[in-house]
């Protein structure tokens, strides 16, 4: 992978304040991301994936400032020109929604109940003041068609369509800017297996034809592995491994990773019998534990784990293949493969 | 696919206020709540045409006249066309109390498209023409008169001009302050809808109904009916839009965190563009609802201040000032028929509230 | 009763809603049957009537729209057999039944548990209902309970409210609540679906556990292939209100029969493996009023023939058990598969 | 909890000064005041000069303090109540305030929270038989019975009331005490003739609030018992009496008890017309009289003591609510 970055986040934070108590005063933060980086390349699909509550939804929304970051860098590099979306003022965030789309979960709740389906897509246009009326609905029609629904549909209402088909109404949405970069928030969850593979296949058909770089946001692994190129894997705010797609389901650093994986139900009677169980829950976000955040249900856990913080870095010989563990480098971790899929 | 894909494909062309609108159809009481409301607006908005008396003009002689039965059956038994007997008035021997009695020999059938006193229509020109009368020489009281001889059928007419009117008006105007208010305060959180809801909450501690005595009472006793006018719709519309002004800012503290507002955000809208095209047309039926069911609430108001003489001052007429005529228990005993304002008052407030309903049960179908 | 004997025998089901347009068929004559100490996987997509055959066989089905309109729910319980579509759904029989010897948990664990009751209180309310048990032995075979869905201090949990406990521990609550009766049944409504995968792992492991341990059959529910394929012996498919396929998890997973069967193994990526996705074109049709006389499925169908159009497929059996409802395995049609 | 409940308390406070100011300055809107009313009296009937009237009121604005800018005017009063329980002068019954208000008001919250009990209970089992009977005959009559509780004007219904009493019963009515009561000591009979004078406003002012409860409960009622808690109690096998009133009445009735704070000025307001018209000795016509005759400290203790009344009315409801429900407690 040579092509040249298109996003690149510095130490970026969210954090929600907690407050208690007689006067309502702020006594602690839910860290919901905790100190991201990571790069993202032109043309690539990058999987972000975690359990609820790990914060990959809030990192989306911090990156396209749905939300405002507390902390960090979210520099976005869409033609020459670099900017950073975390200080970005009102203007210049308009004008960089051309370039960075937000692609919803729900198809139910994504969709104006009281729009048409024309409205609903040319809309963005309108909003940034491009073309005419006309221009605007003739670019919505040939983006349904791109989607796979008729252009004849424009005057419908949302309710009238179905799961799948709002999405794809959805995804035709955050395409009529003509964006670079698309963040898809666990866009087939909702959706129904039969359905869930029509998007998919839209959303890799869109990839190629419009040259788009995805960020995509999701909790089911066996989705993000069929998409993506590289995944990076949250706990707890924070990442604990960025690796290539297949590199990571065949030899993950991280146990975290290795417990994600050993938990993937599989198709499969002969192989999805007794799936191994990662102990415990998740810690509380607004007091996470000392040490390595994932010590309290790491199964190879050392005293080291428990008093000093991994910090994210390349494994020896790959520094592309990155883990948050300290033995990242002897402990000899299962794949996805090892339990004999694939 | 099946017979029925034709028949599939109409029903889903439908936008959400066409789907409303087949639920409310629908809605049995609703429906008759609305068919109720509309014949009652045209009754106000036709009303000189409508009464048969001229409601200011009083004929002492015939004070306190008990309601006239209309008949259909003469004396010998055949049926007729709707017809009234002549009344004579007779004085009780033992108490000299006046009373009337019902004159058999004299027949009077009910006119319809009669002509009487003058009125002007938009001031533009005069006539004489009314629905319904009888010939000269005889009276066609239907609920009674009042103690000074105007006919209560008249006067209800206009008064419900009046009470409609306030009760139509002050609720669009308390609508627009409670949705302004109330949306305001939800889309910009913060230090605004601290204030915003602290006021409300105060204002929401008083009890409406002293709360606009109070306010009523504050309106000088020297305005003329007009001016006493306006200020009790004012007052109405000042107690009443806090109510409407919540339920605004829940709407819009839920909507602004859907999912279409946020990917509408994403593609560059401002605040002033999510408010126009996105969270407004999404209350909006909520609004109506809200509004239809504020306008009881107001009529009720203002009848009753007007009962207690706070509210609208005579010679204008509402039901609340026909009913404080029916204050002394003695009179009413003996002229129960002044109280009929206040049937009227009940039934437009339950149709009201029907239709209110009926529209908010097909607006908000899962809620 | 021994494993391997008959608990359940459900035939012709159907149970319709009235909605406001008409008559929904959410369950349309839907067959099957449960051995002791078998686990039988229900599965499908959302609205295909798979969660409604389960409260059927509860006799749950959501009053007053819904009824059971047809067909057998053969209970073969300890007291001998029943058909429990015969009794009143608040009648004392069904009541004696319901979380003693049929019991079932449900998808939503934050929302299937009384807010404003303690977790003890839940948990002792049927205990004290079906085995008579006093407030204090109630409690005790509570904790005993919830030590056995591996909750840790089951004593002071007991007086916890459910806002105090995550999903997954919820989830576990619930399973301690239907099995503190022993029951030869657990029906497990998506009992995974809202929750992580790693904690997904954890309860279809205590479960299957507690299936060795306690011996009662599970009925599975549920919309993923993959919790299917690690938890059912036998499966039963489900599409638009029919059983569309019924066999052994191997011979549904490995040699499926019906189209839409094939076509759902398909649409699911796998891992490892990177080519284009399958997938079904179209939803599925609106079941309201729909009129029958066609395979639900024909206009989804890649192989779809005209009888497929014009007339609802029979329900074909092999020797082995494996049913298929389908036209292409009518010798008549096609002579090809059925062969 | 304790928390939860602090706040709520210490919230109260700035609330009610806000509601002693706002009082006061409804109170002070109308042009002129008592003795602007005075004056003219003097004039027209102790045939004062216009100048000796003016004087004389100028030297009672002086006394009671009424020629002060308003803000010290307010700084006085509350300082009164606040320290000394004093609320200030009522002109038109030549006594203080406080002599005046406090029997009135109690017969009001009497009366008041008669209604409020009646409502609660008739309302909810009403609304529990509406809510598990839906589209019944009798669900359908408790519907129309709603309606017709909430859309009948309270003063038109005390009245004829009174009058179907009075001329068709003969039913002595008005007042809480037949007349020769009234002045007698307290007794069972005195008692007895309360309780048959009391039911009249308690069944006038308690009708729209049953109305009101009976549809919060049913609205509430058919939504939790579409919860997904109530079937997994009937899937515990437990019998349907058990499922509705102890799994799912226990949650449907909190917003009827976050209603309690709020019905609290129907109520109140429901009371104050009814006893206008009933000729009660409650708050009703006593603060109606001082409005029309500028009594500025009556009619303004009045409002503010109501207002009072329903700031711990919502304290009540919301301890009632933390206690009812674990959820709020946690905070």
């Amino acid at each position: 992978m040579s092509a040249k970055t298109i996003l690149e986040v510095r130490n970026l934070k969210k954090y929600f304040p907690i407050q208690k108590g007689v006067f309502r005063r702020v006594v602690g933060h839910v860290k919901a991301v905790d100190g991201l980086d990571f790069v993202i390349r032109e043309g690539e699909c990058v999987g972000l994936v975690g359990e609820s509550g790990c914060g990959k939804t809030t990192a989306g929304r911090s990156i396209i400032r749905l939300l405002d970051p507390t902390e960090g860098e979210v520099l976005f590099r869409p033609g020459e020109q670099e900017v950073d979306m975390a200080k970005l003022g009102k203007d210049g965030l308009k004008r960089i929604r051309q370039e960075m789309q937000f692609i919803f979960q729900d198809p139910f709740a994504s969709l104006n109940p009281r729009m048409t389906v024309g409205r609903i897509v040319s809309e963005p246009l309108k909003i940034q003041g491009i073309g005419t009326q006309k221009e605007r609905m003739s670019r919505a029609g040939a983006l349904l068609e791109k989607v796979g629904l008729s252009a004849s549909q424009m005057g419908r209402f949302p309710h009238e369509f179905s799961g799948g088909q709002r999405q794809r109404i959805g995804i035709a949405r955050s395409l009529s800017l003509n964006p670079r970069f698309v963040i898809c928030d666990e866009p087939v969850s909702a959706l129904d297996v039969s359905v869930q593979a029509q998007v998919l296949n839209v959303l890799k058909d869109l990839q190629q034809d419009f040259s788009l770089t995805y960020l995509f946001v999701a909790h089911d692994l066996s989705v993000v592995e069929h998409i993506s190129d590289r995944i990076f894997v949250m706990y707890l705010g924070k990442i604990v491994e960025i690796a290539d797609s297949q590199e990571l389901y065949e030899s993950p650093r991280h146990p975290y990773t290795e417990a994600l994986l050993k938990a993937i139900p599989i198709a499969d009677p002969k192989l999805g019998r007794r799936r191994e169980a990662l102990e415990g829950s998740v810690p509380d976000p607004s007091n996470p534990p000392d040490g390595c955040n994932f010590h309290t249900r790491c199964r190879y856990a050392t005293d080291l784990c428990r008093s000093e913080e991994p910090v994210l870095q390349g494994q020896q010989g790959n520094p592309e293949h990155q883990a948050s563990c300290h033995y990242q480098n002897e402990l000899q971790l299962a794949g996805y493969m090892a339990r004999g899929a694939g | 696919m099946s017979s029925n894909g034709q028949e599939e494909r109409q029903k889903k062309s439908l936008s959400q206020g066409q789907l409303i609108w087949r639920r409310f159809k629908r809605h049995k009481l609703g429906m008759i709540g609305t068919v109720v409301v509309i014949i009652l607006a045209t009754i106000s908005i036709g009303a000189p045409f409508f009464s048969p008396y001229d409601y200011t003009e009083p004929d002492f002689g015939q004070a306190y006249t008990p309601p006239q039965r209309v008949r259909i059956r003469d004396a010998e038994g055949n049926f007729t066309r709707p017809f009234v007997y002549g009344l004579t008035q007779e004085y009780d021997e033992v108490t000299w109390e006046r009373v009337y009695v019902e004159d058999k020999d004299e027949k009077y059938p009910i006119r319809f498209f009669t002509r009487s006193w003058e009125y002007s229509v938009l001031g533009l020109f005069d006539t004489d023409l009314h629905f319904f009368g009888v010939d000269e020489g005889a009276t066609i009281y239907l609920v009674g008169t009042d103690h000074i001889g105007r006919d209560l059928l008249s006067r209800i007419i206009y008064g419900s001009r009046v009470s409609l009117f306030i009760g139509g008006v002050g609720a669009l105007f308390s609508a627009t302050l409670g949705s302004f208010m109330g949306g305001v305060s939800g889309y910009f959180s913060g230090k605004v809808d601290m204030v915003v809801q602290r006021f409300v909450e105060l204002l929401q501690l008083f009890p409406q109904l002293p709360l606009m005595m109070a306010l009523s009472a504050a309106i000088p006793t020297t305005w003329p009916p007009l001016g006493v006018f306006i200020g009790v719709v004012f007052v109405l519309a000042l107690v009443q839009w806090t109510w409407l002004a919540r339920e605004v800012r829940g709407k819009v503290l839920s909507y602004r965190e859907e999912d279409f507002v946020l990917a509408t955000k994403t593609a560059g809208a401002n605040d002033l563009y999510v408010i126009v095209f996105h969270i407004i047309p999404n209350c909006l039926s909520h609004i109506i609802v809200v509004l239809t069911l504020t306008i009881p609430n107001l009529i009720l108001a203002e009848s009753a201040l007007s009962f207690l003489g706070l509210g609208i001052q005579p010679p204008m007429v509402s039901w609340g000032v026909l009913l404080s005529n029916a204050t002394n228990l003695q009179t009413v005993g003996e002229n129960p028929w002044i109280m009929l304002p206040g049937v009227f008052i009940l039934v437009t407030i339950l149709a009201l509230n029907f239709m209110g309903d009926g529209l908010r049960d097909a607006a908000d179908p899962y809620s | 009763m021994a494993k391997g004997d008959r608990l359940l025998d459900v035939v012709d089901l159907s149970t319709h809603f009235r909605t406001e347009e008409g008559i929904l068929r959410a369950v349309d004559r839907v067959s099957f049957h449960l051995d002791q100490g078998e686990t039988l996987g229900i599965v499908g997509e959302s609205g295909c009537g798979k969660s409604i055959t389960a409260k059927s066989v509860m006799n749950l089905v959501p009053q007053p729209r819904g009824s059971i309109v047809g067909g057998k729910v053969l209970y073969h319980g300890n007291n001998g057999t029943v058909d429990i579509t015969s009794y009143h759904h608040q009648s004392r029989e069904m009541r004696k039944i319901r979380g003693n010897e049929i019991s079932m948990i449900f998808q939503e664990p934050m929302t299937s548990l009384n807010p404003v009751f303690t977790i003890g209180d839940q948990l002792m309310e049927a205990i004290m209902l079906h085995q008579r048990l006093g407030r204090a032995q109630a409690r005790q075979r509570a904790a005993e309970m919830l030590a056995r869905v591996k909750i840790s201090n089951p004593e002071q949990r007991l007086d916890r409210y459910p806002h105090e406990f995550s999903g997954g521990m919820r989830q576990r609550a619930m399973i301690a609540m239907a099995l503190s009766c022993n029951p030869q049944i657990l029906i497990a409504d998506e009992p995974t679906t809202a929750l992580d995968v790693t904690v997904e792992a954890q309860i279809l492991n205590l479960m299957q556990d507690l299936q060795d341990e306690m011996g009662m059959a599970i009925i599975m529910i549920t919309h993923d292939l993959g919790v299917i394929a690690g938890m059912a012996d036998r499966v039963l498919v489900m599409y638009a209100g029919w059983g569309v396929e019924r066999a052994t998890t191997e011979q549904v997973f490995y040699t499926p029969k019906h189209p839409y069967a094939t076509a759902l193994l398909q649409s699911i990526p796998k891992i490892g493996v990177r080519k284009r996705l399958t997938s079904i074109p179209g939803s599925v049709p609106d079941l309201n009023n729909v009129e029958g006389g066609w395979c639900y499925f024909a206009p989804r169908c890649a192989e779809a023939m005209d009888i497929c159009r014009q007339k609802e497929p029979p329900t074909f059996d092999d020797d082995e058990g494996h049913t298929v409802k389908c036209w292409l395995w009518d010798k008549q049609q096609t002579g090809i598969k059925a062969g | 909890m304790l928390s939860y409940l602090i706040r709520r308390i210490l919230y109260a406070i700035p609330m009610l000064l806000l509601v002693s100011f706002f009082s006061f300055i409804v109170i002070n809107l109308p042009p002129g005041d008592y003795l602007t009313t005075v004056q003219q009296q003097l004039q027209s009937q102790a045939g004062m000069s216009r100048d000796q009237a003016v004087a004389m009121a100028e030297r009672m604005r002086a006394r009671y303090g009424l020629d002060q800018p308003f803000v010290l005017q307010y700084a006085n009063w509350i300082g009164g109540i606040v320290t000394r329980g004093d609320f200030g002068y009522s002109f038109q019954h030549n006594r203080p305030v406080s002599e005046v208000i406090w029997v009135r008001l109690g017969w009001t919250l009497l009366i008041a929270g008669l209604c409020h009990a009646v409502s609660v209970i008739i309302g909810v089992l009403i609304g529990i038989f509406s809510a598990t009977h839906k589209y019944s005959i009798g669900d359908n009559i408790a519907t129309v019975f709603a309606f017709l509780g909430l859309s009948i004007p309270n003063f038109f219904f005390a009245l004829v009331l009174m009058y179907l009493l009075a001329f068709h019963a003969g039913v002595h009515v008005g007042g809480l005490f037949s007349p020769e009561y009234v002045l007698a000591p307290w007794g069972w009979d005195k008692f007895v003739d309360l309780l048959k004078h009391l039911w009249v406003p308690v069944v006038v002012v308690g009708l729209a609030g049953t109305a009101q409860n009976m549809r919060i409960m049913r609205g509430n009622l058919m939504d939790v018992l579409n919860r997904q808690y109530v079937e997994t109690a009937r899937a515990k096998g437990l019998s349907e009496r058990k499922v509705i009133y102890k799994h799912a009445v226990r949650n449907a009735i909190q917003p009827v008890i976050m209603y309690m704070g709020m019905a609290l000025p129907f109520l109140i307001q429901g009371e104050i017309i009814a006893s206008i018209i009933l000729n009660l000795p409650t708050t009703g016509p006593s603060f109606y009289y001082a409005l029309v005759n500028q009594d500025m400290y009556l009619a303004g203790s009045f409002l503010m003591m109501i207002a009072v009344v329903l700031v711990a009315g919502n304290l009540l409801a919301d301890f009632a609510l933390a206690w009812l429900d674990p959820r709020v407690r946690y905070d």
